[in-house]
């Protein structure tokens, strides 16, 4: 039963690590800042490479969320794992469906 | 014979062939074990065995190669289905709840009956006024959907003589059955002087539809098919009428 | 084997809690009531979609009208298809089977969210009575085959939001089922358990539960837009607008393909409990089968493109998911193989259950042997959308999952209720089952081969001697199930009492009494060893008193301790 | 192939399950069955997602000029909202992780205050397409080219659903503050809080997405 020697690892079952409220707002902090520079990324005018900044600031952002906020940080790996397959899964739907939509 | 026709019956030989040899090995051990190891032949079970590494190997790598095999065999005739040759004449077939519609290159349309040269290739543009529907010609082992708002494309050869079914393969409403077809392959002198004649030849060809050559089903069932080709129009309106009329409403 | 264990609870069929009688069922918590409310709602289910079945193979008896309409049996095929799918072959073995026996079998007194659980009851219901009433309101039962494909199913007057809606709903019951057994897997095995002497039911359902997670959400948010599109016109798949029918198809069959993995695994896990259990020794290659589970559903994420190889999807796109098909054999065949091992050297009690999962290994290998040539692109082109495809999946859902679900009921029966049926009555069935079986669908392949469209009222004359065959089959087919449901119902009223472990199984659920108690165990069991080791136990039943006594000064009485 | 038993390996385990069985608690199993959910929540938007990248990739033009349509001020007013938002319910864990229970409520209100704040702020967004006629099947829509139908098909079902979430987070952080109010979630046993803050970060997470690939078109 691996993940019950990870949860020891991580400390005690039933209490999850406290952060403290300086953390949190800073990484607030950093999402805002992350918001206004995608705002301006994109008021630029860069063509394609629009999109690429705004899905590359929103996949930081996205993974601050989770990390910081979502305590992902702090999860045993099952948890990481169990990420980890979500997304994966989720990014074959997305290649194997363009490789119809971007070959024909 | 038809090249297309050979590849597609080939690789499925192909594919069965080793299919049944797989399946008569499963099945011959599964009974004879059954039989040779019963509780009154072997009153001993072997607790020994629990596993072998070496046929965990073997019975992985042999069936990949084999599954390997397979896909490379149905990719070649793959290729010879969907590589056009250069020369193919072309005909646009529509489908349309629940006729098919033909044109040829000098704008000549026919419903239904598909007159083809013989001893050529011939490419079709596929597309639908209306939902998904599939030409599929099963004597020259092809189908391809039409879908709306674009074109399929998909091609045969002529090689024979004759009169060969057309079915409509993906369900497309009511008479989804009986959205049938023909083509009709006939010498080049024929075609040439068929598809050289515009309009005139329409309502005869629609004539025929209704008489002897379509004939889709029974004989008994006939008068009943061109009862429901009546209002097969009917409900292909009503059909239309009511999407457009939820439209307007919104 | 020893039947030490004495039941100090009552049977959970009798147990009176909270509410009695008939709340006492729908209002219980109990992971095994819930499995039977589960079963009996499948079974109507399952009896009215058959009846529908065969209705089909009437009309196609002879061709033009025989019994209905084309309109009628345009709804047949289309209800039929969705009861089969969303009502019975995808929740059956796990909602079930799984929900009565994983439990036990992992040590468990009950599935980790248990409210959680009866409340999937409630939304497979609602599911259940959406779909009866879409046949009765507005223009009747939805007519656009299971696979609701754009836009015939926009534009199409029939019922088809309420058929959507029934599927919606049905996709988050089983979304809910797949949750709790995940957690319950990871969460609740008890000690000793580890991974690798987890049943290998419990591996199936493991697998099963990740698909079920993680596909079917996609096919909710997709129907979701049909209904959309139809109730307030939003364009996103209406060619009308703009919308791209292929891209539909893509998200139908996203989780759709996976979704057949749903129905296989489950019934793949069985057979490995069945199969050690009748041979008397270990399985064969146990870890290889474990694996080849998540194996299975991994690569069934990857593989849904096959059922579009005419759809005009590119080339490209073509060659890559056949070629994916083909991987999808290899862990299957591990398995079939691992299975045929297991009986060598084996001692085989030959009984009901062992003969369902034979029959089970031979129709269902042909099935999966025709997917190869469904599979293959230039084969495929010619028999897509033909008979051909109808007798491929009749023998893998009926064949495989059905015939499974025959075997399993046979199996857990004596533990379940805690009776005995006709051990000879049921294998007299069986046979009859695998005759009927074949010559009602052995003769589509042919057809399909011949070129007979599917979902095709009529048909042209030549066919005929063919479709008269396979009415027959359905006809010899219908006596044999009627024969096997006889048999159960007969011994679920006036069967003898079943003993504890009439099987020898090997498993947990043996070494508790049938029927289970309550709370399935008086004190959770220690795990020391695999799950299909005959020759020396593996499980210690009361740790509190054996544990200390067997293993005295290493193990601490007082942690195992329970209640 | 199956190692016979270290009895060692028993009592870590055995501990472990029994005290899981008896204190009939079992948080890590309880964020495991949330995060579950999440996944199926964020498929569910990724079926949408997909859906998006398709036609995007297929009618980029039509999805700019549709796009022009939207007040990027609003869009990021409502981001910031969401952050904020998510950063009240973080604190609010712990907050009730240091017994302060009252600061722990009072950031749970902030919490339903900027998630009614972004639902007013959609109100008037999504008023003033219906008002200028775009609404599926509406007069100014019928006339746009497949492109934009399509955008604003996407954007009114992405954004409704979303706004769903959000009504659902919010009933959901609602219950959870009555809990907290009756002292049934505390400092010790706060999963429930937790949970619910999963949640709403998902929703979070969601709108991250949605913002750049509805309002930054350029
Ligand atoms: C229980 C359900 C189930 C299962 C398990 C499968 C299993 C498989 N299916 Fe099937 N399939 C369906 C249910 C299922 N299918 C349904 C319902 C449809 C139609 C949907 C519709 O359109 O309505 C369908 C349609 C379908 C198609 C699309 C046909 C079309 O519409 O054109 C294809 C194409 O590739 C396919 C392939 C396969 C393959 C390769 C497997 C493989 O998983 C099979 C693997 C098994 C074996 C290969 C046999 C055993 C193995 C051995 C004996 C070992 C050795 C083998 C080799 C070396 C080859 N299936
Ligand atoms: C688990 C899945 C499952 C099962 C078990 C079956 C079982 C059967 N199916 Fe099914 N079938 C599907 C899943 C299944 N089907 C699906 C998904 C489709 C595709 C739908 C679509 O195209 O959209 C399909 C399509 C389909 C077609 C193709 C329609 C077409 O394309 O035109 C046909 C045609 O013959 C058919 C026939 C049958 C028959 C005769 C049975 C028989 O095996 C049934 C046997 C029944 C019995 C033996 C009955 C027993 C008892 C009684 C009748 C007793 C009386 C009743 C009461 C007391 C209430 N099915
Ligand atoms: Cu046209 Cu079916
Ligand atoms: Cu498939």
């Amino acid at each position: 039963m691996e993940q019950t020697h990870e949860s020891r690892a991580f400390g005690t079952e039933n209490h999850s690590h406290t952060v403290g409220y300086g953390t949190y707002i800073m990484v607030w902090l950093g999402l805002v800042a992350l918001t206004a520079i995608t705002v301006t990324v994109a008021g630029m005018h860069l063509g394609s490479l629009t999109l690429l900044a705004a899905l590359t600031i929103a996949c930081i952002k996205t993974s601050l969320v989770a990390y910081y906020f979502m305590h992902v940080k702090f999860d045993n790996m099952v948890i990481k794992v169990f990420i980890a397959v979500c997304l994966l899964i989720f990014l074959t739907f997305w290649i194997l469906t363009f490789s119809d939509l971007s070959f024909r | 014979m038809n090249p297309v026709v050979e590849v597609v019956d080939n690789s499925f030989i192909f594919i069965v062939a080793i299919s049944v040899l797989l399946l008569v090995g499963i099945t011959i051990a599964m009974i004879y074990f059954v039989f040779r190891y019963s509780e009154k032949n072997n009153p001993k079970p072997d607790q020994s065995i629990t596993g072998n590494t070496t046929l965990e190997v073997v019975w992985t790598v042999i069936p990949l190669l084999l599954v390997m095999a397979m896909f490379f065999y149905g990719y070649i005739g793959f290729r010879d289905i969907r590589n056009i040759p250069p020369d193919a004449m072309v005909v646009k077939v529509t489908g349309r709840m629940w006729v098919w519609s033909f044109e040829y290159e000098n704008k000549k349309k026919s419903d239904t009956l598909l007159y083809l040269p013989v001893g050529r290739n011939v490419k079709f543009e596929l597309s639908s006024a209306d939902v998904v529907h599939s030409f599929y010609v099963p004597a020259f082992r092809v189908k391809e959907d039409c879908v709306p708002n674009r074109t399929n494309y998909m091609w045969f050869h002529t090689s024979q003589e004759g009169t060969y079914d057309v079915f409509c393969a993906e369900y497309c409403g009511m008479n989804h059955s009986y959205m049938l077809g023909k083509v009709i392959v006939i010498t080049e002198k024929e075609f040439l002087e068929w598809v050289r004649v515009p309009d005139t030849l329409k309502t005869d060809t629609l004539k025929t539809t209704t008489t002897s050559v379509v004939a889709p089903m029974t004989g008994e069932v006939k008068a009943d098919t061109s009862k429901t080709a009546g209002d097969k129009k009917d409900t292909i309106k009503t059909n239309t009428k009511d999407t457009l009329l939820r439209r307007e409403n919104k | 084997m020893t039947d030490t264990l004495a039941a100090h609870e009552g049977s959970y069929l009798e147990y009176e809690g909270r509410h009695k009688g008939i709340l006492g069922w729908v209002l219980s918590t109990d992971h095994k009531r819930i499995g039977l409310l589960y079963l009996s709602a499948i079974m109507v289910f399952f009896f009215v979609a058959m009846t529908l079945g065969v209705m089909m193979r009437l009309e196609m008896l002879t061709p033009g009208e025989t019994i209905m309409k084309p309109q009628t049996y345009n709804s047949i095929f289309t209800l039929h298809g969705v009861i089969m799918v969303f009502l019975f072959i995808i929740p059956a073995i796990p909602a079930v089977f799984g929900n009565f026996i994983m439990p036990i079998q992992i040590g468990a007194k009950d599935v980790a969210f248990p409210r959680l659980n009866l409340f999937s009851w409630y939304l497979y219901m609602t599911g259940a009575t959406l779909a009866i009433i879409s046949l009765f309101t507005g223009g009747g039962a939805a007519d656009t085959g299971w696979t609701f494909y754009v836009p015939y199913s926009i534009r199409s007057a029939q019922n088809v939001s309420f058929t959507t809606l029934a599927a919606f709903v049905l996709g988050f019951s089983t979304i809910v089922t797949g949750l709790n057994f995940i957690v319950t897997i990871h969460r609740m095995r008890a000690p000793g358990m580890t991974w690798f002497r987890m049943p290998l039911f419990a591996w199936g359902l493991y697998a099963t539960s990740w698909i079920q997670v993680l596909a079917t959400p996609v096919i909710g948010i997709t129907l979701f837009l049909i209904i959309l599109e139809r109730l307030l016109g939003v364009g996103v798949f209406d060619p009308a607008l703009g919308g791209d029918p292929i891209l539909y198809q893509h998200m139908f069959w996203i989780y759709s393909h996976p979704a057949v993995y749903i129905m296989i695994l489950p019934a793949m896990g069985v057979v490995s409990e069945i199969l050690p259990t009748f041979a008397r020794k270990d399985i064969f290659g146990y870890k290889q089968i474990a694996i080849s589970s998540l194996g299975i559903a991994l690569i069934g994420y990857l593989v849904w493109g096959h059922h579009m190889f005419v759809s005009g999807m590119s080339d490209t796109a073509r060659i890559v998911f056949s070629l994916l098909t083909f991987l999808v054999a290899i862990p299957t065949g591990v398995k079939i193989f691992n299975w045929v091992a297991t009986l060598y050297k084996g001692s085989i009690k030959f009984s009901a259950p062992l003969y369902y999962v034979l029959a089970f290994i031979f129709i269902f290998s042909i099935g999966g042997l025709t997917g190869l040539v469904l599979g293959a692109l230039a084969t495929d082109i010619h028999v897509t959308d033909t008979y051909f495809v109808v007798a491929h999946f009749h023998y893998v859902m009926f064949g495989g999952m059905g015939i499974m679900f025959f075997a399993t009921m046979h199996f857990w029966f004596p533990k379940m209720f805690g009776k005995m049926y006709n051990e000879k009555i049921a294998v007299i069935a069986c046979t009859i089952i695998i005759v009927g079986f074949n010559i009602l669908y052995f003769p589509m392949f042919i057809m399909g081969y011949m070129g007979m469209p599917r979902r095709y009222y009529d048909y042209l004359p030549h066919l005929q001697g063919w479709h008269i065959l396979s009415t027959v089959g359905s006809w010899i087919l219908v006596a044999g199930i009627v024969f096997m449901f006889g048999n159960l119902l007969y011994a679920l009223l006036k069967g003898p009492k079943a003993a504890r472990n009439p099987w020898g199984g090997t498993t947990l659920e043996w070494r508790v009494s049938s029927p289970p108690t309550v709370e399935n165990f008086d004190e959770i069991p220690v795990v020391t060893g695999g799950p299909y080791v005959h020759d020396k136990p593996t499980y210690i039943m009361q740790p509190s008193k054996e544990l200390v006594h067997e293993n005295g000064d290493k193990l601490k009485g007082e942690t195992l301790k329970a209640h | 192939m199956i190692e016979h038993t270290e009895a060692l390996e028993h009592t870590a385990t055995a501990e472990h399950s029994h005290a899981a069985a008896h204190v009939h608690r079992d948080d890590e199993g309880s964020k495991m069955g949330m995060w579950l959910f999440l996944f199926t929540e964020l498929l569910l938007f990724g079926g949408m997602f997909l859906l998006y990248g398709g036609y995007r990739f297929a009618y980029a033009d039509g999805f700019k000029v549709a796009a022009a349509d939207m007040n990027t001020f609003i869009g990021a007013i409502n981001t910031i909202l969401l952050l904020t938002s998510s950063l009240s319910v973080a604190l609010s864990i712990a907050a009730l992780q240091q017994n302060q229970k009252k600061l722990c409520l009072s950031l749970l209100w902030f919490t339903l205050l900027c998630g009614l704040a972004f639902l007013v702020n959609k109100y008037f967004e999504w008023s003033h397409e219906i008002h200028n006629g775009i609404y599926p099947g509406g007069p100014a829509l019928e006339n746009m080219s497949n492109g934009e139908i399509l955008y604003f098909g996407l954007y009114y079902v992405m954004t409704g659903l979303h706004g769903l979430h959000v009504v659902v987070g919010m009933i959901f952080i609602g219950f959870v503050m009555v809990f907290i109010a009756r002292d049934k979630i505390t400092s010790i046993n706060f999963q429930k809080l937790e949970n619910a803050g999963l949640y709403w970060h998902l929703v979070d997470v969601i709108w991250i997405f949605l913002f750049p690939l509805f309002y930054l078109l350029h």
